[in-house]
């Protein structure tokens, strides 16, 4: 596995992590236009825990964009995981389709929000230059009041709500879609806790019993990652008897108190 | 030199052969006069206007006596008519404001009869929907939510008859107290207040807007609200 | 903006040397072009107008073509630029209006007090992009294309009438379908949808997918290299 591999990559992964608050395409973007990283090197454990902790540092963060990174994030896992998996080298011929498919599908989704980035940032270029002008709205003076229609024409109750939201919203306001998303409430830090206090008890269990009380496809997937990060660390073994079965793992007693959990402070 | 210039210097003001509007804005500066820029804020502002705008306010936003303000608008409003616009600048109620001139009424009216759509701004529309929801309201509370002086948009609600006093506050002051009347609701079709878009609707809770309306950062056990 | 106006109304026009604005507008008539008076009372409707005047309302009021319309109020806003004021005539979301100068922003902005406006989110400008550009569409094609739930952004939008519901699927489960409105127009400083950028220019370039591209490349035994 690349776990070494990985170590000079995880820097950058941080520090292209911490400023960038638009949007997981952006980092992707960023790390893949930009820093030239392929996704398959870049350890997807280690930016879900970079935002979760920046998550929790900033209240304010837009969740929406929290929320979409890990969507992506989430997928990428998905893909990912089937290239860490062992059973690499019996690749039936319609995975590797699905799986070109799928790479494909994403592919045309980061060209399709790369576009609209683009776009967006015109319009702001367009509102911004528009703001700078008032229309007249103050209408006819009291010589013609007799013949201006009623101003109460064409207000309706909804728009008087919208007029009162509007007029209590904070101008500065950047983000008012905030209150509608779910907060996040899953790490790979809590999870690689969960799994070290979990697995020396257990000391085999297969992956869908590990997870068979998960709700949360994300859920799932920290939870997979924090194993991917003990595997690592020759923490467990993981075996899998054919391409996409489920997944046995087994502790490892050897390995107790190697792990650095320090690394994964939030 | 300016200041003893009377209040009012429009009738008679033989400074009308100056041209601010034309070509040679540059060259119609006098030393001790405010550049261009000065007159160019003052059609902008009153542009926007929607009461007459006071000399004292323009001068306050200018940086410049009133005196100044008041001779360039003076000028200002020469050079329209010289220039024969259909918009003039006048003096009333102690402001300055543009309004049609007198001659063009006949279009105005035909505009105003057929073909304008009623519409009412965004500020009044924003200053009836806080009356609605937060009534009674003084005058002050208004003010503090929308951040801006509300008392011509009252005043033009009032007249209309959809706003009227309902009250005073019991406070220092006594405050007179605003709400909706009985053809405000006609007119939107409700039969109560009741009957007004819950604000639930949009937002999460109360919390949430009592924390908006204070301007503060919504806390984050917010977030646990359904949206 | 006047951008948009036909280059035939521009080009070759034998009225453009004259000063409409100027003193010498009687002498500015032309056989077959209507008199002063039409460029005087498109001003005069301009100036009491709330919203946006089509060129085909004025030219109804004006009895005259619409395209003289059109070439009346090009000119009109031309003369306003070169004279300088602090006002301009634009022509946007259909129709001409009054606005201010953007230069003199500082000055009106401390005006109107609350005349910040408020910013928009690069969720909210980037779901505005997506409706723009692929109206009608739903709430699940949204989603689709940002990859997040847009409920929350689409009702901030919807609440602020930049977008609005303009139909409804056909298909099962009939979703509501969202388009622009006249005030998203309004607010980009647009003519009409029209004037949007064609979306292929912000396609990403071969080079930028190429690398993408490569950033998700299925490499076969790449794992097996040395890290």
């Amino acid at each position: 596995m690349q776990a070494n591999g990985a170590a000079n990559l995880v820097t950058m992964a941080f520090d292209v992590a911490t400023p960038v608050y638009e949007g997981p395409f952006d980092l992707l973007l960023h790390l893949i236009l930009k820093e030239q990283v392929d996704i398959y090197e870049v350890p997807l454990s280690r930016i879900v825990d970079a935002y979760l902790t920046e998550i929790e540092k900033l209240q304010q963060l837009d969740l929406d964009v929290a929320t979409e990174f890990l969507l992506i994030a989430s997928t990428l896992v998905e893909l990912k995981a089937r290239r860490l998996l062992p059973g690499r080298d019996d690749i039936d011929l319609d995975d590797e389709l699905a799986l070109w498919e799928e790479r494909d599908l994403l592919l045309a989704r980061l060209v399709e929000c790369k576009t609209f980035k683009d776009v967006a940032s015109v319009f702001s270029r367009f509102v911004d230059e528009a703001d700078r002008s008032f229309p007249r709205e103050a209408g006819s003076d009291e010589r013609f009041a007799a013949l201006v229609p009623d101003m109460m024409d064409g207000v309706t109750p909804k728009r008087l709500h919208s007029a009162y939201i509007r007029a209590i919203t904070p101008k500065q306001v950047q983000r008012v879609d905030l209150f509608h998303v779910a907060p996040i409430r899953v790490s790979v830090a809590d999870a690689v806790e969960e799994l070290l206090d979990e697995l020396p008890r257990v000391g085999r269990i297969s992956f869908q019993r590990l997870t068979s009380g998960l709700v949360e496809r994300l859920e799932v997937i920290v939870r997979f990652l924090a194993l991917l990060e003990l595997f690592k660390q020759g923490m467990v073994e993981l075996e899998q008897t054919e391409r996409f079965g489920d997944i046995e793992i087994v502790w490892n007693p050897e390995a107790q108190h190697a792990f650095a959990i320090d690394d994964y402070e939030g | 030199m300016m200041s003893d210039l009377p209040e009012d210097e429009l009738a008679g003001n033989d400074l009308a052969g100056n041209d601010l509007a034309g070509n040679d804005r540059a060259a119609a500066q006098v030393p001790g006069i405010p550049d261009a820029d000065s007159v160019r804020a003052i059609e902008a502002i009153l542009l926007v206007a929607v009461e007459p705008v006071p000399a004292d306010m323009l001068a306050q936003l200018l940086e410049l006596p009133a005196s100044v303000v008041r001779l360039l608008c003076s000028e200002l409003a020469a050079s329209y008519t010289e220039a024969g616009h259909g918009f003039e600048l006048v003096k009333v109620a102690g402001g300055y404001r543009y309004q049609t001139h007198p001659d063009l009424s006949p279009y105005v009216e035909r505009f105003l009869l057929d073909g304008q759509r009623a519409r009412m701004s965004g500020a009044a529309l924003e200053t009836l929907a806080i009356v609605a929801y937060k009534q009674p309201i003084s005058r002050a509370q208004v003010a503090s939510i929308r951040g801006v002086d509300p008392d011509g948009v009252l005043r033009t609600l009032q007249a209309r008859g959809y706003i009227t006093e309902v009250g005073r506050d019991p406070g220092p002051g006594q405050a007179v107290l605003f709400g909706t009347t009985a053809s405000f609701l006609e007119k939107l079709g409700l039969d109560s207040l009741a009957d007004l878009p819950p604000l639930a609707e949009f937002v999460p809770g109360a919390d949430v807007v009592e924390a908006l309306e204070h301007g503060l950062r919504v806390q984050p056990g917010h977030l646990d609200a359904p949206g």
